[in-house]
């Protein structure tokens, strides 16, 4: 990791505000690929390409929809939605990343396809980690990992309580943290901070707003 | 198993037509407000008798929507509420938020501030399992070590309320380091501590560890093999019982862990008892960094070159430490503004709760209350 | 043996108090009796039973205690009020109440238990008319102590020279007695048991 | 009138026994009193030792060192809401903790404090004492049945397992006890509960040291099967208050549930009075038979005197100890008050034993030999009561398929080991 200190000048010029930040590092990335000379260091870190044995196999077996980066050390795959099955279960067959630690999803309001959903994953015997990023659109759903890692259960569960999310082959696809007849998806970007389901608390508690 | 979705708090079962002197399954809910589960936690019991067939948990009676809160909170302004979510160990969150800032701004603490929060946080972890200790113990029936581990429990607090003026939600660190220089005397209250609380710890073990009662109740109680373990995500000192070697602080070093000499415990059978134990000398090995730390603290500045204003470059980060409950993580999407764009907790509770299902299967009542003390789950983190 | 450690009767009738056994302690323990008995069978739900049983049976004991039979007292608070009727609550807890008590009371069985409620009538009428002469006298001298050696006595007869036990008038009852139980068992394997 | 009382007060005979119902009516009430006081007192002693066990000070607010706390607790209990569940059954769960208050009571009817001292004596006394004992447990399952929820009924289903099963093993002990009984010239053995420890001042023994280590191995068998027999810990199954929030009386509350507390020590108290009774020698001061000069018969008689004088020098040096500040003004009295009460029945004790000696009147010598009896029959009970304080300190709970096999795998099979090994080397020794 880079050990030299940095006053993070303000980075990367366009996407400064906050709302239109939407074409970030995933979305940054199709163009990144372009594999520029090594890592040169301007205002803030960027992605680089991340090259390794194991990524070499999977990027002559599966092509472009596959897009290994490294950003600070941590080192991710964008995939496309369609590969992530296969993906997912040879990263854990084939490559031993036997621990699913987490999965968790972002939303991009402003973007075609909305949501990025990130497995995060660890290997015991190889002592790395990875990430693993798809693109989803809303309303789309996507296939459960529940098979592969049992811990996605209750992952997954969270990422549909959350963002709304559908997770095909999901044995008990519920809300898990929210009370089950709430009303929308709070981790999305277009539900406020003091947004709640009005109704469920007047039904439920008896009270005029939760607030 | 399956519960009607909607209608979780319907306890009464069908009876189809069955013998007159049939019995059947016994559905209890234990929790939200039950003496044993730590909090706001229920589980559905499915019973045969005693026999438990299958349970359900109830969750996020305390969600607060932390992951929300962040959003719509500078870096800087959300460091005390990670605090909020394992408030038993709220300096292991402090940790991890700060350090995960910091890699995502690509600083670095200075050594001094490492060396600090390596002592802050090995203290927290002692204090952790010391009241995890305390109310496991009190759930399996014995209620004596709940106050021991609550009086001396009390020596940490009171080292955290001397260094930051609080002594739960401490909020000790910030982000490139820490905001406060030790106080006068701060080594010597620590090594006095490390004199006084050996001693205890043997106290406890006293009173448990060949305790037959003790043994009979945790020995071969909820049981999770490494591999079971591994496939459900389980963390911390769970999967080290189960004989699995993999601490963070040792797989993958941060702050100044990897300056230290200790070892990392493991156990053989994955039951409760092997978690009690795995728990005890991990005491004893915090004690050991502790005792080194404290030893060779460096001189320097406590604060790395941090702006007054965070705003990390546009990037997405994920760090994790090994928190006293097992692997605490924080990804974090930065936009490039003040305000994390996204920002998730890998909470090593929630993950391992899930684990409570496949160890408590075909075992007692009883059992259920033994395994969720030994996941050793905050409500707050679990829920968030 | 201390003369302070004879039986009740005994001092009862040498000091010359008045015996405890007034007729108000019978009646009052025999009406309680037939009460409780009456509600055993007519609660419709299985617990209140139960507990009117136990009342039953303590009143007996009550009556056994009237007789100076202390030890059968003591016997059948012991074993009936305390261990059976506890394993009937336990299993009666375990059924479901609600849908017993809307079971149909008077099944086809009926007819059955009105002749052995008949013959049980006709029996008590018998005993009552006949009187003391059915019953042989030893039977008065059954509690005056509590030795074992007595209560062995009754049921196996007296002590032969050899130290060989001859067999009592009693033990035709007393195996019919286990008998009983043992067909209980049976019954209650069969009833839990799904496939034998 | 005082002639009637006088005439008993020199009988040596129980009341029952003597046909006396003024007499039995007075030993019953003052037995009742006698009991609900040390309730009180044991009340107020578990929380303080259990709290001395866990480095904390217990109650220390409700009078000095918080002798009031038990009145103040009685008072909250009888003042609180009396909550029946709407589902519950109504008559049953009213009568449930009467039915467990009663049993624990009957069976103080037949607890021998000594010779004389004691309702009745029974010829089944023992028999009487288990059956009736036996009856507690009915209260307990009936409560759990009546308040119509689940965890009640788990722990009245616990709690009648557990008791049917530890009984078998508790019974077999006693049998083993009341063969040594019948060691004697006319091979006669007795179950009266005075016949007992008699039959123990005429072997000389207690029969915990009988047959050494048969009485003892016997003695312990009962010494656990009592402690599951009264659900307290470790085998606190029916109350378990981390796995059953409180187990049978988890929907009671207030008065009804004061009484089932009530109930829970009575029979705590009544079971450790059989042991005692058993074999621990009953009244009998130790050492009756090797120490019986008179002069040692006086020095024994101190005893009663002595244990209030040092409960009284403690008390004193708590007085000492209340810092000095105007705010422990009231409870430096009060807790002086409460010494200067106890030292003068110290006195009081210290008088009757030395002029009971000298006294050539029957009356006075009877009524100090009393409190002697009473004396060392309470003091060997009151150190059960110290051991299940002890326990609950100190063990964590059995589960319950664990105490099921510790009744039935362990305890029975020794129990019955003990009882035939007793028998036999019964008949060898006579």
């Amino acid at each position: 990791m880079a050990e030299e200190v940095k006053t993070p000048a303000p980075p990367p010029p366009p996407e400064g505000e906050k709302k239109p930040a939407a074409e970030k590092p995933a979305a940054a990335a199709p163009a990144a690929p372009a594999k520029p000379a090594a890592p040169a260091k301007p205002a803030g870190p960027v992605p680089v390409p991340w090259t390794s044995p194991l990524v070499e196999k999977y990027r002559s077996q599966y092509g472009s929809g596959l897009d290994p980066l490294t950003y600070l050390g941590q080192n991710y795959l964008s995939v496309d939605r369609s590969l992530i099955p296969d993906i997912l279960r040879l990263l854990r067959d084939e490559e031993q990343f036997d621990y699913c630690v987490d999965i968790t999803a972002v939303h991009y309001p402003k973007r075609e396809k909305q949501f990025d959903v990130v497995w995060i994953l660890y290997s015991f015997p190889r002592n790395e980690r990875v990430r693993v990023k798809t693109q989803i659109a809303d309303g789309a759903s996507i296939p459960s990992s529940v098979s592969i890692w049992a811990t996605a259960n209750w992952l997954e569960r969270e990422v549909f309580d959350m963002f709304g999310i559908k997770f095909d082959g999901h044995p008990d696809l519920k809300r898990i943290l929210l009370p089950d007849g709430w009303n929308g998806y709070p981790l999305r970007k277009d539900y406020g901070i003091l947004q709640q389901d009005k109704e469920w608390v007047q039904i439920n508690l008896g009270i005029e707003s939760g607030q | 198993m399956s519960f009607p979705a909607n209608d979780r708090t319907n306890l009464e079962l069908e009876t189809p037509d069955k013998p007159y002197l049939d019995s059947n399954e016994l559905i209890i809910n234990m929790g939200p407000q039950h003496p044993a589960t730590h909090g706001v936690l229920r589980v559905i019991l499915k019973l045969d008798g005693e026999k438990v067939l299958g349970t359900e948990c109830v969750i996020g009676y305390l969600h607060r929507g932390v992951e929300k809160i962040a959003e719509n909170r500078t870096y800087t302004m959300f460091n005390p509420y990670v605090d909020r979510m394992d408030y038993v160990a709220a300096v292991s969150n402090g940790l991890g938020y700060c350090e995960a800032v910091e890699k995502l701004m690509n600083v670095e603490a200075p050594a001094r501030a490492k060396y600090i929060r390596v002592i802050l946080t090995e203290l927290n972890r002692i204090a952790s399992h010391q009241l995890w200790l305390g109310t496991h113990a009190l759930d399996i029936g014995a209620m004596t070590p709940l106050f021991y581990t609550f009086r001396d429990r009390e020596e940490i607090l009171k080292i955290f309320e001397k260094y930051c003026g609080a002594r739960l939600t401490t909020h000790a660190f910030r982000i490139g380091g820490c905001q406060y220089e030790t106080y006068a005397g701060f080594e010597k209250d620590v090594k006095n501590f490390l004199t006084f609380v050996a001693p205890k710890i043997d106290e406890y073990e006293t009173l448990l560890t060949t305790n037959r009662i003790w043994l009979e109740r945790t020995r071969n109680v909820g049981v999770i093999s490494a591999a079971d373990a591994i496939a459900l995500g389980v963390t911390g000192p769970v999967l080290r019982a189960s004989g699995v070697q993999w601490d963070l602080r040792k797989a993958q070093p941060y702050a100044a862990y990897s300056e230290f000499d200790f070892e990392i415990p493991i156990g053989t059978n994955g039951d409760t008892y092997d978690r009690y134990l795995v728990r005890m000398v991990e005491m004893r090995q915090s004690l050991r960094i502790i005792e080194q730390a404290v030893n060779g603290i460096p001189e320097g500045p406590i604060m790395g070159k941090v702006p007054k204003v965070i705003k990390p470059p546009v990037g997405e980060i994920y760090h994790s430490i090994e928190a006293p409950k097992g692997e605490l993580g924080y990804f974090i999407v930065s936009d490039g503004s003040t305000q994390p764009y996204r920002l998730r907790v890998r909470p090593p509770s929630f993950v391992n709760l899930q684990a409570l299902d496949i160890m408590v299967r075909g075992m007692l009542v009883a059992d259920v209350v033994a395994v969720i003390g030994t996941l050793d789950i905050v409500l707050g983190e679990v829920d968030r | 043996m201390n003369p302070a450690l004879n039986s009740g009767l005994n001092s009862a009738l040498n000091s010359g108090m008045a015996p405890v056994a007034t007729p108000w302690f019978f009646y009052a323990l025999a009406g309680l009796a037939v009460a409780s008995g009456l509600a055993v069978i007519t609660r419709r739900n299985a617990v209140h039973s139960a507990l009117a049983l136990i009342v039953t049976l303590l009143s007996v004991a009550g009556l056994y205690l009237m007789l100076y039979a202390p030890f059968v007292a003591g016997v059948q608070i012991i074993v009936y009020a305390g261990g059976i009727m506890v394993l009937f609550l336990f299993v009666i807890m375990l059924v479901n109440i609600e849908r017993a008590s809307k079971e149909r009371r008077f099944n086809s069985i009926w007819p059955v238990g009105l002749a052995a409620a008949c013959a049980l009538m006709a029996l008590f009428v018998s005993a009552f008319v006949k009187g003391r002469a059915l019953f042989p006298d030893r039977m008065m001298t059954l509690p005056e102590s509590s030795n074992t050696q007595q209560i062995a006595t009754m049921l196996y007869g007296e002590v032969g020279p050899k130290g060989q036990y001859s067999i009592g008038q009693y033990t035709l009852a007393f195996e019919i007695a286990s008998l009983l139980l043992l067909v209980a068992i049976l019954g209650a394997v069969i009833m839990t048991k799904k496939k034998i | 009138m005082p002639d009637f009382v006088m005439s008993y007060l020199g009988s040596t005979v129980t009341p029952g026994e003597a046909g006396n119902q003024f007499w039995a009516l007075m030993y019953v009430l003052i037995i009742f009193a006698g009991v609900s006081t040390a309730v009180i007192c044991m009340n107020w002693i578990e929380r303080k030792a259990l709290a001395h066990f866990q480095v904390r000070l217990g109650p220390m607010r409700v009078g000095p060192h918080g002798l009031l706390q038990p009145f103040a607790d009685a008072l909250k209990l009888m003042l609180k809401e009396d909550i029946i569940p709407a589902e519950a059954d109504q008559f049953v769960f009213w009568v449930a903790p009467l039915i467990g208050l009663l049993a624990a009571f009957t069976v103080y009817t037949v607890i021998p404090f000594g010779p004389s001292q004691a309702v009745s004596d029974m010829n089944i006394g023992i028999l009487f004492m288990l059956g009736v004992s036996s009856l507690g447990v009915l209260g307990i399952v009936v409560a759990g049945w009546a308040s119509n929820s689940h965890y009640p009924l788990i722990g009245a289903l616990r709690s009648s397992a557990q008791m049917v099963s530890y009984e078998v093993a508790m019974g077999l002990a006693v049998v083993s006890a009341i063969l040594m009984t019948s060691l004697n010239a006319s091979g006669t053995g007795t179950l009266s509960m005075i016949g007992i420890v008699q039959a123990q001042q005429q072997q000389g023994v207690w029969f915990i040291f009988k047959f050494f280590p048969l009485g003892f191995i016997g003695f312990l068998i009962f010494a656990i099967a009592m402690i599951a027999e009264t659900n307290r810990a470790p085998f606190d199954m029916a109350e378990a208050e981390s796995e059953l929030t409180a187990g049978y009386h988890t929907e009671y509350s207030g008065l009804r549930w004061s009484l089932f507390m009530l109930a829970e020590y009575a029979a705590m108290i009544a079971v450790s009075s059989i042991a005692v009774t058993l074999w621990l020698g009953g009244w009998m001061r130790p050492f009756p038979n090797l120490l019986n000069a008179p002069a040692w018969d006086f020095i024994f008689s101190l005893f009663p005197g002595l244990t209030f004088l040092g409960l009284t020098a403690i008390t004193f040096v708590g007085v000492a100890r209340m810092p000095a500040q105007s705010f422990f003004k009231i409870q430096r009295i009060g807790l002086a008050v409460f010494a200067a009460l106890l030292g003068f029945i110290a006195l009081l004790l210290l008088v009757i034993a030395v002029a009971g000696r000298s006294a050539d009147g029957r009356l006075l010598a009877r009524f100090s030999e009393g409190i002697d009896y009473v004396y060392w029959f309470v003091l060997k009970v009151a150190v059960f009561m110290y051991l299940f304080i002890w326990y609950r300190a100190t063990w964590p709970r059995y589960r319950f398929d664990q105490l099921m096999r510790v009744g039935w795998k362990v305890l029975l099979p020794i129990s019955l080991g003990v009882l035939v090994v007793t028998a036999i080397v019964g008949v060898l020794v006579s």
